[in-house]
């Protein structure tokens, strides 16, 4: 009997009988995200929906542990890295097999890379170093690199390193995607675009017993609201994306577990220091110390998140003696008066427009800096033009985020500090000659805590010299019913199946 | 020829109809009483607005939407009171036993439907006639009122006829059941002459072949003269004149009637100015004291503004309303 | 004329607006100022990249190139290559085509279900308790945003009362229908409060119209002439005012199909216009357009099915 | 001395009930929306963690939202705003639409042809499609959904105008103003145009609560007017989290829609019987 | 006696063409036209009552609106006094020809009141009069129809049929024409107050010396005021002659069956034979010959084809009957 007739049936009698009936598909957990995938290609791939579906049917050599704090073997049983940091050699596992059945083999993984490195590929400045391979036998890959790359070995990591059948692909072109066939966990087995994706159990997965679900499905669900209704009325078993206003009122229902991780991610608010007044420091700093960043993190976040003290999330190697700026709104005044604007300050703030704790939070920052005597005007703008706009500097201020794909620093040093390099900063243009020699230094060091602590004095640089104003580090928020158990979501904000059970 | 002296077919007596409530109701007819024979044509006559559509439909209880009080006094139509009945009684004597059709024959018939079934509807309502029985009756019907290749036409729909064939089609469908009396309202006022002709002649035709009562409303006086055997006159919601046709047209007994017809310009002098009536026919809202044609009047005196509504006889079966009946010199 | 002359006739007529519909979705998004390719590719482009990208979307071709390059691109079926899926848009649209059309089709038939009932009732009873009481009834359910109405819906039908899904769509035909309701439901209350009200006024025209006279006069009893004359003609403006807000209806997806995560052109299109995916929102247009000329022409047909005094032209 | 013509209309007025009420409504809304603010003192967008989600009472009639601002003044703030922007999205169109059909359907011909195959056209994209389309490519802001909802709406008041003027030119009085040698400015303005658009003026008022309905839903979607400006859409969007345990955050802003949709359908049912002419 | 005329019209058609679908333009099915009128010659002298009559969809309305300008005519002409009449300035033409309608309760502007419409017509076409003349000039018109000008200041809902149309005879009269063309001016009126309108328009031609073209379809009214009568048949004209003339001597055998449809008002002339079957065919294929041989009682072969000429039976008395030319055949009165 289905769903919709034992419903109909007993509809407005029994609830519990029908979420009863909904016990028998035990053995497949339905979760529930905001958004659909675009594509299964790793390297054409930059969406998280996209990134977190590969990471669920293809695998690489490397993963991040559960923490993120180091890498754990992959495809790869064992690595070694040479001294001079110039020398990989792999080692793959006997038992990694594709779900077709094929054993993954040294060509295939020179084939992906390679290909993650090609021209196509979005993310080939992540791979280019690599400068040569070696297929010492089958189970064997050597690559060399010019010089030391330290981050080589995160990058291996990532989703775009994705090791795919290299005969298959040769043989099936771009047709390979619309069924694709990793090494990963799971199976994709039907995809309706915007609905929902239905995996399998890979039954060639290398990690013995795993998955121990018989599948999965995601369903595509764009209204937070709705996800959340749908978890408690049974018809999901777990939710990525809780909205933090309703975080509380979930914990108190008995039939749920919620969530909370601590991903890699800072809210930021970027600062053109190439425009007046943000070319004076005092400035940058009275900005920060005239936000209540507590009150943001108490009052929007509902404390799921904790008040950010750089552009840097709380990763490897981050500087804890670093307090974050107080709120102190005398503190702020007197630093405008210092560098002249005692007369008050009239600024603009750009905000992605969509997100309603973006407009929340830029609500309050206006709100805050009013007190300090600055009026900000906010302005919304497209989300997906913000960078587009921020990059060609034609901003004062803006309220954005950043995310680390890896779970080395590296990435977002790159990203938010340093100055010139893709993003100058973040396009704050904010140029520190120390911070981009520690930059230059950190990836070629191997890595250890001499390494560690260049990041450090990189991440204290960031803080004194306050390109944007650091906001807080937000948590991801999931939930899950009581009888789903392992469901979590991962530093690098993606969910692993595979460890899930349902009872 | 028969003389509304022998038993009549329909009494009305004393009928009152009234419109809308409460402030607004009018008073559209008022203490109108006549009756029809069997067989005969009977002519109501008035002006727009006098109340000769209101009292025809008031026999049936039709007001084309408009919202009418149950009619005062009594109906008595084949021994029945028809005030009496209720409305779901009523739909049994409704084209069964008293027919009627309609001014605008564009207008009144459902344009979604075929011919061949708004004809055959009534039969299968009232005789319990198969579709087929039906059908072949509508055949013969339609055959009999003169349309042509009525075959093919049954099967079609209202906007396929002219509307001369429309009135014949109308015709047809009322007399479907064998009625006793047929009100016909303005049944010809929309038709061109010639047009105007071929359906008086075929109303007059049904009626001798089948004993047809008919209750003929107009305003048109060379209709009146055509067709009816006797005559009532209304003006404004009252029957102010009563009598055979040739009674009504040559010794009328009313002023009113008497202007109406020297307003005709077939009566005038070929090149003599008209003798209309003057100023224009009252507000039923609101109408004059006493005889309501008085402020019209040229004979009008003080007694007038007072005079009740009696109509008395001037000679065996002609009848006035005017209390100055005997000055008029007729 | 016959029905299929009159249909041929009709889709010839179609071309110049189909031609029209076409060259506007193609100047709408052309016209607009700022540059795709750098919207597109934000963090990851390099002026190379954008060059190479307008290459691709043919932005760098005269704009009547680009048109004639756009409607190849229709008679491919292709409608251009999505920029967000890399895939053609197409196939991609007609996917997503089908659970639109449900959400159409069933919030229609809905919405007739309650429009026939209650505007007859508010006719033939007008100026009475119950009249009043539609009309309010109505005018609440016009006012209120689809999407509060929804949210309303849910939660007294999906959470109070479990009785349909919270959101989604499902997999067999049964299913969907369920899945279908309360969206559909949101769709025919607006629709109904506009039909309900048109129904209502045509029917009091047409109760006061000569043939109901004819027909009372039959002696047909209140109930035939009420169903076999009133209604059938009163259909009429009423299937033409549901022609003309079909296009309303089918715009109201968008919204619904957003909060009940319907997998169907409109969430399609909200999607796609945050992801500035050009040649998606492009094809999107013209095939809403497209389904709304289909739609009246489908309307147009009932409306010659109804009343045969339409001239077949 | 009062002219007939006057009188007859205060008469007709009187007997209106549609209209005095639907006016009524209007003025206690313009009343509340100009003269609350001032009462109740409280900054409709002061943030204030401390008092989040605080039920209505004495202090906040109508509670407070997630950040601690005053419901009631975020709804009187955002009715100023909606009113303005149904101001612009609806009076422009009408000015603009009615010219447009007046002049097509009057003038007729080529021209004519051209215009309503234009209509038909613009007709088939569905209103949403195209106004998210517009505010979708050109960025969301006040001034594109302006632009967005002129563009779209015009279409209606062209349709009914001219499909009204159709019908007067063939009226008598129209075909007398043009024997009577008037000049086509003088009848399209003096003849026509009188007399066709009533229809027009209470499909605006139609349209007051379509709009209304269309920004919130663009509220909705992202597209609209953009926080922290008060906005009644926007504010049940940000409301329909925590419908359960702030039910008072989406009530009243929905109500208030409601209200306003009530108050444009009783006039222009009542502007409806009020300009119709008698007889 | 030979006066000038007024106006002439000289073979005058009109054509209406049927809307055609894109797929029968595609498909080159030819077009369909409605011949309102159909060659049309008549002239019209100072001072006389020119009577049109006819059954609906004879184009007799057609024919009014050419001559107001409300039409364009394609073929033949009209003249005012030898002067094409499309050389003429609108402006100019109204202060000639003038109209008055059928239908009393669209012909008037629901939203202006009286005063403001007769206001407007001496606004527009006497600029150099002063709104204080103007307002003199218009009680003055009102008086002249037999209207208070106490009642100007109200909307025309408040006026009766009669009234109305004593209204819109005013405003005809405002620009004083030398031409007024009344549309079956009574036929939307009940018998007494038609009366009343027959004889004002009488006395206004009289006194102000104007041409009337009097369309109707009741003989009896067109018999009553009109010095000469056309009648008009599916877009041609059939008959014309002096009243007298053709109400004595009717030629056409459908003026002839016109003449005994009419109900006479007296019973004991029963005379219900009926004249003519059948309706008017279908104008938009009207027959190739005489347009009454689908009715005519008299019908042979040869009236089938071509259109018989107009046949001068003497003393302005023209008849379109191929009965007429022949002399052995003379049409009983």
């Amino acid at each position: 009997m289905t769903f919709f007739k034992k419903s109909t049936v007993l509809a407005t009698v029994a609830m519990s009988l029908s979420l009863a009936a909904l016990g028998v598909e035990a053995k497949t957990l339905r979760v529930g995200v905001s958004n659909d995938a675009l594509s299964m290609d790793p390297i054409a791939s930059s969406d998280n929906p996209s990134i977190m579906t590969q990471l669920l049917i293809y695998d690489q050599l490397v993963h991040p542990s559960k923490d993120g704090t180091k890498l754990e073997p992959g495809l790869a049983e064992s690595w070694k890295v040479s001294a001079d940091g110039k020398e990989y050699r792999f080692t793959l596992r006997s038992n990694a097999k594709f779900s077709n059945g094929r054993t993954v083999t040294a060509a295939d993984v020179v084939y992906s890379l390679k290909r993650a490195a090609g021209e196509k590929s979005q993310w080939g400045r992540f791979f280019r170093p690599i400068t040569s391979y070696e297929i010492v036998d089958d189970r064997t890959v050597v690559m060399k690199l010019d010089q030391p790359f330290t981050p080589m070995l995160n990058n291996l990591a990532l989703f775009s390193a994705s090791i795919l059948p290299a005969a298959l692909m040769e043989e099936q072109g771009e047709k390979f995607f619309d069924k694709p066939v990793g090494a990963g966990p799971f199976v994709l087995e039907q995809w309706n675009r915007g609905a929902k994706q239905v995996f399998t159990r890979n039954s060639n997965y290398w990690k013995e017993g795993k998955p121990a679900i018989d599948g999965a499905e995601l369903q595509i669900i764009g209204e937070d609201n709705s996800r959340v209704l749908k978890l408690k009325a049974g018809e999901l078993d777990a939710i990525v994306g809780v909205p933090f206003n309703q975080v509380a009122s979930l914990k108190s229902d008995n039939s749920l577990n919620v969530g909370i991780a601590p991903v890699f991610r800072a809210e930021l608010v970027q600062l053109n220091t190439s425009k007046k007044p943000f070319d004076d420091e005092r400035i940058r700093r009275a900005l920060n110390y005239a936000v209540d960043k507590d009150a943001l993190v108490k009052g929007i976040l509902r404390g799921n998140g904790r008040v950010a003290t750089s552009s840097l999330p709380v990763m490897a190697y981050h500087n804890d003696d670093l307090k974050p700026y107080p709120y102190d709104v005398a503190k702020a005044k007197s630093l405008l008066q210092e560098a002249g604007y005692s007369g008050g300050l009239k600024l603009t703030l750009l905000v992605p427009s969509g997100s309603v704790t973006h407009r929340q939070v830029a609500s309050a920052i206006q709100a805050n800096l009013r007190e300090a005597g600055v009026a900000v005007e906010l302005q919304t703008i497209e989300a997906s033009s913000m960078f587009s706009t921020t990059k060609a500097g034609n901003y004062e201020m803006a309220l954005s985020y950043t995310t680390s794909d890896t779970i080395d620093p590296d990435q977002l040093v790159g990203f938010t500090a340093v100055n010139p390099e893709r993003a100058n900063a973040f396009h704050t243009q904010w140029k520190d000659a120390r911070v981009n020699e520690l930059y230059e230094l950190e990836r070629r060091t191997l890595d250890g805590p001499d390494r560690g602590k260049m990041f450090q004095e990189i991440e204290s640089r960031v803080h004194d010299g306050a390109p944007f104003i650091f906001l807080y580090n937000q948590a991801e928020t999931f939930a899950s019913r009581k009888n789903v158990e392992g469901f979590q979501v991962l530093p690098t904000s993606n969910y692993s199946l595979e460890d899930v059970t349902v009872k | 020829m028969i003389t509304g002296a022998s038993s009549p077919l329909l009494r009305v007596d004393s009928l009152q109809v009234r419109f809308g409530s409460g402030k607004d109701a009018v008073t559209a007819v008022d203490n109108a009483s006549f009756n029809i024979a069997p067989g005969e044509v009977f002519g109501l006559v008035g002006e727009s607005g006098s109340g000769k559509s209101a009292t025809c439909r008031s026999l049936i209880r039709l007001y084309g939407g408009s919202i009418a009080s149950l009619p005062k006094g009594s109906i008595t139509f084949n021994g029945r009171d028809l005030v009496r009945l209720s409305d779901k009684e009523l739909t049994e004597i409704r084209g069964a036993e008293i027919a009627m059709i309609f001014q605008d024959p564009m207008s009144a018939l459902n344009p979604t439907m075929r011919i061949g079934d708004q004809i055959g509807e009534s039969l299968r309502r009232h005789q319990n006639l198969s579709s087929r029985a039906a059908r072949e009756r509508a055949l013969h019907l339609l055959r009999s009122v003169g349309v042509t290749a009525p075959e093919r036409r049954l099967d079609n729909y209202p906007h396929h006829f002219s509307g001369g064939m429309r009135q014949r089609v109308l015709i047809a469908l009322a007399l479907a059941c064998r009625p006793k009396l047929l009100i016909a309202d303005e049944p010809t006022t929309a038709l061109d002459v010639t047009v105007q002709q071929q359906i008086l002649r075929l109303i007059l035709d049904l009626r001798q072949q089948t004993n047809l009562a008919v209750l003929l409303v107009t305003h048109d006086l060379g209709v009146v003269a055509q067709t009816c055997d006797r005559v009532a006159v209304m003006y404004a919601g009252r029957i102010v004149e009563t009598g055979t046709t040739r009674q009504i047209f040559r010794r009328p007994a009313h002023p009113y009637t008497r202007a109406l017809l020297n307003a005709l310009p077939s009566s005038a002098g070929r090149k003599d100015t008209l003798a209309p009536i003057e100023g224009e026919p009252p507000s039923l809202a609101a109408p004059p004291s006493g005889c309501r044609f008085h402020p019209r009047c040229p004979l009008a005196v003080d007694a007038c503004k007072q005079a009740e509504h009696v109509l008395r006889a001037v000679e065996p079966g002609h009848e006035s309303a005017c209390i100055r009946v005997g000055e008029l010199g007729c | 004329m016959p029905i299929a002359i009159y249909c041929l006739n009709r889709l010839v007529q179609l071309i110049p607006v189909l031609i029209g519909i076409t060259l506007i979705a193609f100047l709408l998004l052309r016209v607009m100022p700022g540059d795709p390719a750098t919207l597109i590719l934000g963090s990851r482009g390099t002026a190379a990249d954008i060059a190479k990208l307008n290459a691709q979307l043919g932005l760098d071709q005269p704009l009547w190139r680009q048109y004639l390059l756009f409607l190849k691109d229709i008679a491919t079926g292709s409608f251009g290559e999505s920029i967000a899926y890399k895939a053609s848009v197409g196939p991609l649209i007609w996917e997503r085509l089908w659970p639109t059309i449900w959400l159409v089709l069933f919030s229609t038939v809905m919405a007739v279900v309650l429009t026939v009932p209650l505007a007859l009732l508010a006719a033939v009873r007008r100026g009475s308790v119950a009249d009043a009481g539609i009309k309010l009834f109505f005018i609440v359910a016009m006012s209120m945003p689809s999407f509060w109405l929804g949210i309303l819906l849910v939660l007294l039908l999906s959470i109070v009362v479990p009785v349909f899904p919270v959101s989604g769509y499902g997999d067999t035909i049964l299913e969907r229908l369920h899945h279908l309701v309360l969206p559909s439901l949101v769709i025919a209350l607006a629709t109904a409060a506009l039909t309900v009200r048109s129904l209502r006024s045509s029917v009091i025209a047409v109760l006061s119209a000569d043939y109901v006279d004819t027909a009372r006069s039959k002696g047909l009893r209140s109930r035939q002439v009420l169903w076999r004359h009133v209604l059938r003609n009163s259909l009429m403006s009423t299937i033409s005012v549901l022609g003309v807000h079909t296009s309303w209806v089918i715009g109201g997806t968008v919204v619904i199909e957003t909060l009940f995560g319907i997998p169907g052109l409109g969430s399609l299109l909200v999607s796609s216009i945050s992801a500035r995916d050009y040649p998606m929102v492009q094809g999107l247009t013209v095939t809403f357009a497209v389904l709304v000329v289909l739609i009246n022409l489908l309307t147009d047909l009932a409306y010659v099915a109804v009343d045969p005094r339409v001239k077949l032209s | 001395m009062i002219s007939p013509v006057a009188r007859e209309r205060w008469i007709k007025f009187s007997r209106n009930l549609n209209l005095q009420l639907g006016l009524f409504m209007l003025g206690l809304l313009v009343f509340a929306i100009f003269v609350f603010p001032v009462l109740i003192a409280h900054d409709p967008l002061a943030v204030d963690f401390d008092s989040a989600l605080i039920p209505p009472g004495a202090d906040h009639w109508f509670g407070t939202d997630d950040l601690g601002r005053d419901v009631l003044a975020r709804v009187a703030a955002a009715g100023l705003v909606d009113l303005q922007v149904v101001t612009v999205c609806v009076f422009v169109p009408f000015v603009i639409g009615s010219t447009i059909g007046l002049v097509s359907g009057y003038i007729g011909g080529v021209v004519d042809t051209l215009l309503m195959r234009l209509v038909d056209i613009l007709w088939a994209f569905p209103f949403y499609v195209l106004v998210i389309s517009i505010v979708g490519a050109l960025g969301p802001s006040v001034g594109n959904m302006y632009l967005a909802f002129s563009m779209v709406v015009w279409i209606s008041f062209a349709r009914i105008v001219r499909g009204e003027v159709l019908l007067a030119k063939r009226q008598e009085y129209v075909q007398a103003a043009q024997v009577l040698g008037f000049s086509h400015i003088r009848i399209m303005a003096r003849h026509v145009l009188p007399n066709v658009i009533t229809p027009a003026i209470v499909f605006m008022m139609a349209d007051v609560v379509l709009t209304i309905l269309g920004v919130t839903s663009l509220g909705f979607l992202g597209l609209g007017i953009q926080p922290p400006t008060p906005e009644w859409g926007v504010m049940i969007a940000e409301g329909r989290n925590f419908i359960l345990d702030g039910w008072w955050v989406s009530l009243f802003p929905g109500l208030a829609i409601v209200y306003v949709g009530i108050t444009f359908t009783l006039l222009g049912d009542g502007l409806d019987d009020f300009l119709r002419p008698k007889g | 006696m030979l006066i000038e005329p007024l106006l002439e019209i000289r073979d005058v058609s009109k054509t209406f063409p049927q809307p055609r679908t894109l797929l029968e333009v595609l498909a080159r099915q030819p077009k369909r036209t409605l011949h309102a009128l159909r060659g049309v010659s008549l002239m019209l002298r100072p001072g006389e009552t020119l009577g049109i009559v006819g059954e609906s969809g004879c184009g007799k309305s057609t024919l009014g609106r050419c001559l107001a300008g409300l039409h364009t005519p394609e073929g033949g002409e009209i003249l005012w006094r030898r002067q094409p009449l499309s050389d003429i300035r609108r402006a100019d033409r109204s202060r000639r020809i003038q109209m008055v309608f059928q239908d009393p309760y669209s012909s008037l502007n629901p939203r202006m009141t009286i005063a403001q419409m007769l206001d407007e017509v001496l606004f527009v076409h006497a600029p150099s009069m002063s709104s204080a003349e103007r307002r003199d000039r218009t009680d003055s018109l009102l008086q002249m129809v037999g209207l208070s000008p106490g009642l100007k200041n109200r909307l025309p809902h408040a006026f009766s049929g009669g009234q109305r149309q004593r209204i819109s005879i005013a405003r005809a009269l405002a620009l004083e024409p030398e031409v007024l063309v009344a549309d079956e001016p009574v036929s939307a009126l009940d018998v007494s107050v038609q009366a009343q309108i027959i004889n004002l328009l009488e006395s206004l031609r009289e006194k102000l010396g104007i041409s009337i073209i009097f369309i109707a379809h009741d003989l009896n009214v067109v018999r009553h005021i009109s010095h000469r009568v056309a009648v008009m048949y599916l877009g041609q004209i059939v008959e014309t002659a002096a009243t007298e003339t053709l109400f004595g001597n009717p030629q056409h055998p459908y003026t002839q069956a016109l003449l005994s449809a009419i109900p006479v008002p007296d019973p004991d002339i029963r005379s219900l034979q009926v004249g003519v079957q059948g309706e008017l065919p279908d104008p938009l294929s009207p027959p190739p010959g005489c347009g009454f041989s689908t009715r005519c009682p008299f019908v042979m072969d040869k009236c089938e084809k071509p259109i018989p000429e107009f046949f001068d039976s003497g003393g302005e008395h023209h008849v379109r009957c191929i009965r007429a030319h022949s002399s052995t055949f003379s049409v009983p009165a």
